[in-house]
């Protein structure tokens, strides 16, 4: 039978495959990049100027990367009097198949360059003809008969190779401490302030027989701070279940609902007590951002619950409800990837979780070394990009070219 | 005997202390209340100096009046940024139709229609304006990017009718106007992204006079329009809705939500100081 | 004083909204109810009209594209959460949903770790005293905040001293945030009170 | 079987799904952009459809709590059913368009809502000030100091104090501020692919945790 930890096993494998998958098509496309040199094919792929190049310059080739059918048109007037009364452009094309031109567009001149999208099919040869139109549609001057061009689709997008290349090395990396932490190997990581408050607000909560009041943002399941944020409340609500206190997680999204009903239901059964579980205290509250601010609000007031936790994703209610906790007098623990709402968090609650430290927050509680392996597999990227960063600037200090484009692709 | 007298005294004033320090965030809440809400009765005026971006916001509508041209306005913001950015709609349509600039307003936001419609009415009655003569509303059209380019060849191409259902050729104001060639000045007030989408698919194309009025939070991200020059003048918040206001001479929602936004702001700085002193106060209490 | 019934209705609401700022009272907790239940009654429709009835009921009951079975029969799956013994079953859309998270590893990579790193990159130093003062906050700034964030090395000796560095900086930043935002909180309680002084008593014009 | 159907195909689909949209973030293939189009709208579709179970969990808490005799809170429960059933209903039956009681609800009774619960913000945000912003430490001050700085640069008042406020407020804003943001984006990529990774590998397996006993 599979079972999902033989599948873990052989995942550096299927990673490589993937890698494989992704990278290969590069290779494959500048293969044919450079066997585009033969001249038969060369006026597909190739830059290639058509009309007279005195008076207008018109060149087409394949939209890069994308899907295919697309093929750019662009045109440069270097003739004054044309330049001068040309105000709107005709485009004229005819498939290899066709036996005339039709117009496929006609448009204002000054954008210089036009990317026809028009039922264009793939590995079709085109051919175009460009009018020039003055204002009261008047010809002033027309292209000879260009192409042919031929769109086609690209596997691979080049211009995200900077993003292929660290994100294959962060991968790399993170699963190689996580593969060392699982062989047994102990790593040091320096003790984070707001983990032992989570912890010990639990434990306060136990001990007074008050409910934690939960709060899991305002995003959806596939965002990074909902999951990070579910793997703390994973943990979070086995102390709960273990020592028969009480958790009231409103939501905002069904999905993610349905995934926190989940976890904390098995929280409970792990713990043996699937019986105390109280489905009424984990629930979907609204979507609308300042309902659920206005729910969450009444809802503590009136629960004076021990402990108040804000984990996840959060936009302007994160002061609503911090305040609103801040009232009934619970410890308050925040943690947010939402730049803009930290700095109220910090100033309304007890402890906040920056960034990052949200995502970390789960490696911290429990004891699964992967976690804490993936952990310090983080740092090691951080250092990473730190020596990046230092390298490139060096290097653009010596005016090494294109360092000042190179992570972005030029775009 | 004395010193049980002054720990008395002293835990009477930390009681004290305490309780205004823990308190009493209600007294914050009326003081708040109170600063945003007065100057609303008293009619004040900020001492605002004018800045050039607004200046030269205002100097384009004046050149409209001299120049016989119309302007255009998009009204694309909706009642959640209502308080920012409808005192400098107000303010251009005062200093228009005092001028009697002609001005056509068109909307993309189905949120801020009805709004719009009843702001440009409102105005237009304070200086006895008609309706599809010194001014008109366009009303609503989703699709903004295909509606800004249409709009630089012919304003029939995607309007048929204006807000009440009468027919663009019927609108006298409408006669002599094609596209954005007509207008002197297009005017975006938006709290959304709408006011880069005019000048990706209108100023980069048709070059007209352009000028945005946006929220202080999102006033950034324009600069660099401002500086490269699709952007003519720039209104960011109330502040810049005060300026103007006080540039045409006649005060209004702008200069009164400045001064609420100052009393506000000052509130704040005032309980800050407050908050330090009480906690130092406390403090020095306790090291006693 | 205003006639329209609809402005007195928005007002009072306004008002027991309001009245939370003295404590949680039945008023506020009439206005909340009625805000929670009317808001997802609001989304009820909002999701049948702008999104199942157009993707899902007239492509598939009009136009009869039966592929859209498969979404229809993983929405149905959805609803295996409340029977609690196939409760698993509700796991499989969660899978296909959270599966989506894939994507945020290349785009987290690109918006967030490159683009950054080479807006830092390409800071450029001028002649002038401010601007390198300037350059050199952004580049030491940037790495000493990364140091902060480390979670391998004790924050002590050099490093302590650098991560120091960066905490005063995230402290600047957020303390910015803080006041760049309070004008426009200032300016919603502003159109609140202008609703009520102006639309509803029309003691102000 | 069981253990097979319950946590080994939820994992392989998280895992397909994660490695496709991992992919069709570097091919612009056309048959990659096809399967994302059919694969993000079925996405909308489920997401439409969870609104079943967001409504059927709500209305269970909310139906247990009316029907708690013990509540005090029973019969505002009972008024957020009302309100509930009644808009869906309204909605149902005038549609949502421009002029429907359905939209003039919206407009009257909900956006007041929502822009007077946001409006307590700047209730919020001045006792956040008043409570928080304490002299306590150097860095503290650091928050307080640039946080006051950027509230007087806002207002005419500020300028008229110093000319050099409103600059200072610019260059807090264009330097510390951005080397400080920039660090923590590009901690939270670092973070985010790490967890994602966890995720679609199964390594952190909290979100798909399941039951412990079968």
């Amino acid at each position: 039978m599979l079972t999902t930890k033989k599948l873990q096993t052989r995942f550096f494998l299927l990673l490589m495959t993937l890698l494989v998958v992704v990278v290969a098509p590069v290779f494959a496309e500048e293969a044919q990049t450079s066997s585009a040199q033969n001249p038969e094919q060369a006026p597909l792929v190739t830059l290639t100027p058509v009309a007279d190049q005195g008076s207008v310059l018109v060149q087409g080739m394949d939209s890069e990367n994308d899907k295919g059918g697309s093929i750019d048109l662009s045109w440069e007037i270097r003739d004054p009097v044309i330049s001068a009364n040309a105000t709107k452009i005709q485009i004229f094309r005819k498939a290899e198949s066709d036996a005339e031109f039709t117009e496929v567009k006609h448009m204002d001149i000054s954008a210089l360059k036009y990317a026809d999208k028009k039922e264009v099919q793939d590995n079709i040869k085109y051919s175009y003809i460009l009018n020039f139109l003055d204002k009261d549609n008047r010809k002033v001057y027309q292209s000879g008969v260009m192409g042919p061009f031929v769109a086609y689709p690209q596997w691979f997008n080049t211009s995200k190779f900077a993003t292929l290349f660290f994100a294959f090395i962060t991968i790399a990396i993170v699963l190689l401490f996580i593969q060392l932490a699982k062989q047994g190997k102990k790593f040091y990581v320096r003790p984070l302030g707001g983990i032992k408050a989570i912890e010990d607000a639990v434990g306060r909560a136990t001990e007074m027989g008050k409910p934690c009041v939960y709060v899991p943002g305002i995003s959806v399941i596939e965002d990074i701070a909902t999951l990070a944020s579910i793997s703390i409340l994973s943990k979070i609500s086995e102390v709960i279940a273990n020592y028969q206190s009480r958790i009231v997680i409103p939501n905002y999204d069904p999905i993610v609902y349905s995934v926190i009903d989940e976890v904390v239901k098995s929280a409970y059964v792990k713990a043996g007590r699937p019986d105390a579980y109280r489905s009424e205290d984990v629930y979907y509250l609204t979507g609308r951002q300042f309902a659920y601010a206005s729910g969450i609000a009444g809802l503590m007031a009136r629960e004076k619950p021990a402990a108040n936790f804000f984990l996840g994703w959060f936009m302007a209610e994160s002061l609503i409800l911090a305040e609103a906790g801040s009232m009934t007098g619970a410890i308050q623990i925040a943690g947010t990837d939402s730049i803009s709402q930290i700095p109220f968090f910090i100033v309304a609650c007890d402890y906040t979780l920056i960034g990052e430290e949200l995502y970390a927050a789960a490696a911290y509680m429990g004891q699964d070394v992967r976690l804490l392996g993936g952990l310090k597999g983080q740092d090691y990227v951080k250092l990473f990009l730190m020596l990046t960063l230092i390298v490139l600037f060096i290097l653009k200090l010596c005016g090494v070219p294109g360092i000042d484009t190179i992570l972005v692709g030029g775009n | 005997m004395t010193t049980m007298n002054k720990s008395n005294q002293d835990t009477e004033s930390k009681k004290w202390l305490n309780f205004i320090l823990n308190l009493d965030k209600r007294i914050v809440y009326v003081f708040m209340f109170f600063a945003v809400c007065l100057p609303f009765f008293l009619n004040p005026v900020v001492d605002i100096k004018s800045t050039p971006r607004v200046q030269s916001a205002f100097d384009l509508v004046e050149e409209a009046a001299k120049n016989h041209k119309a302007i255009m306005i998009g009204f694309d913001y909706d009642p959640s940024t209502l308080a920012e950015l409808q005192p400098m709609a107000v303010a251009f349509l005062r200093h228009a139709f005092s001028k009697n600039v002609p001005v056509v307003g068109i909307n993309f936001l189905p949120n801020g229609t009805s709004l719009a419609a009843s702001t440009m009415d409102q105005i237009a009655k304070e200086y006895g304006k008609k309706n599809g003569e010194d001014y008109v509303f366009m009303g609503y059209l989703p699709q903004p990017t295909l509606v800004l380019l249409n709009l630089g060849e012919d304003i029939r191409k995607s309007y048929k009718v204006d807000y009440r259902g009468i027919k663009v050729d019927d609108i006298p104001l409408l006669k002599n106007i094609q596209n954005y060639n007509d207008f002197h000045l297009v005017i975006c007030i938006s709290g959304t992204r709408m006011p880069s989408s005019y000048i990706v698919y209108g100023v980069n194309r048709y070059n007209f006079n352009y000028v945005a009025g946006v929220t202080a939070v999102s006033a950034t991200e324009y600069y660099p329009f401002l500086q490269s020059g699709q952007m003519k003048g720039l209104l960011a918040g109330m502040k810049s809705a005060a300026e103007y206001e006080s540039m045409a001479g006649r005060l209004g929602d702008g200069m009164r939500g400045m001064a609420s936004q100052t009393w506000g702001h000052i509130t704040i700085i005032i309980f800050i100081i407050i908050g330090n002193i009480l906690y130092y106060a406390r403090k020095r209490m306790d090291v006693k | 004083m205003s006639t329209n019934p609809w402005i007195w209705i928005g007002a009072i609401l306004t008002l027991l909204v309001f009245s939370y700022l003295w404590k949680e009272n039945p008023f506020y907790r009439l206005a909340e109810h009625v805000f929670v239940g009317i808001s997802v009654g609001y989304l009820v429709c909002i999701t049948w009209f702008n999104v199942l009835k157009p993707k899902l009921f007239n492509p598939l009951i009009i136009d009869h594209e039966y592929i859209l079975i498969i979404p229809f029969i993983i929405s149905i799956l959805m609803l295996f959460r409340f029977s609690s013994k196939h409760g698993w079953i509700s796991f499989w859309p969660l899978a296909f949903l959270i599966g989506f998270s894939g994507y945020a590893i290349p785009a987290s990579i690109d918006a967030n770790m490159l683009k950054q790193i080479q807006a830092t990159v390409n800071v450029s130093f001028g002649n002038d005293f401010m601007s390198i003062l300037n350059a050199t906050i952004i580049l030491v700034g940037t790495l000493s905040c990364l140091i902060y964030f480390y979670f391998s090395i004790p924050h002590q000796g050099v490093i302590g001293r650098v991560a120091k560095l960066g905490s005063m900086l995230l402290m600047i930043s957020f303390g910015a945030s803080f006041g760049f935002t309070v004008m426009a909180r200032i300016s919603l309680l502003i159109g609140r009170i202008l609703f009520l002084l102006r639309d509803w008593l029309g003691v102000v014009h | 079987m069981f253990m097979f159907l319950k946590k080994t195909v939820p994992f392989l689909i998280t895992l397909g799904m994660g490695i496709y949209t991992f992919a069709y973030y570097f091919m612009p293939h056309r048959a990659m952009q096809n399967i994302w189009d059919q694969l993000s709208n079925w996405a909308i579709i489920v997401g439409g459809g969870s609104m079943a179970v967001g409504i059927v969990s709500m209305f269970r808490t909310y139906y247990k709590r009316s029907m708690n005799r013990a509540d005090p809170n029973r019969y505002y429960c009972m008024i957020t059913l009302v309100c509930m059933v009644g808009m869906a209903v309204i909605g149902f039956v005038t549609g949502i368009g421009d002029g429907t009681l359905f939209n003039d609800l919206f407009l009257n009774v909900m956006l007041p809502l929502e822009s007077t619960m946001f409006s307590l913000l700047a209730f919020y945000i001045a006792s956040a000030a008043f409570r928080s912003f304490r002299l306590k430490t150097f860095s503290a001050g650091l928050l307080l100091f640039a946080a006051v700085v950027v509230m007087l640069a806002q207002i005419p008042a500020g300028e008229n104090i110093s000319k050099q406020i409103p600059v200072i407020a610019a260059w807090i804003n264009e330097y510390p501020n951005v080397a400080a943001q920039r660090a923590i984006m590009i901690g939270i990529a670092i973070g985010s692919v790490a967890t994602a990774l966890k995720i679609i590998l199964g390594i952190d397996k909290s979100v798909f945790s399941g039951a412990g006993k079968v």
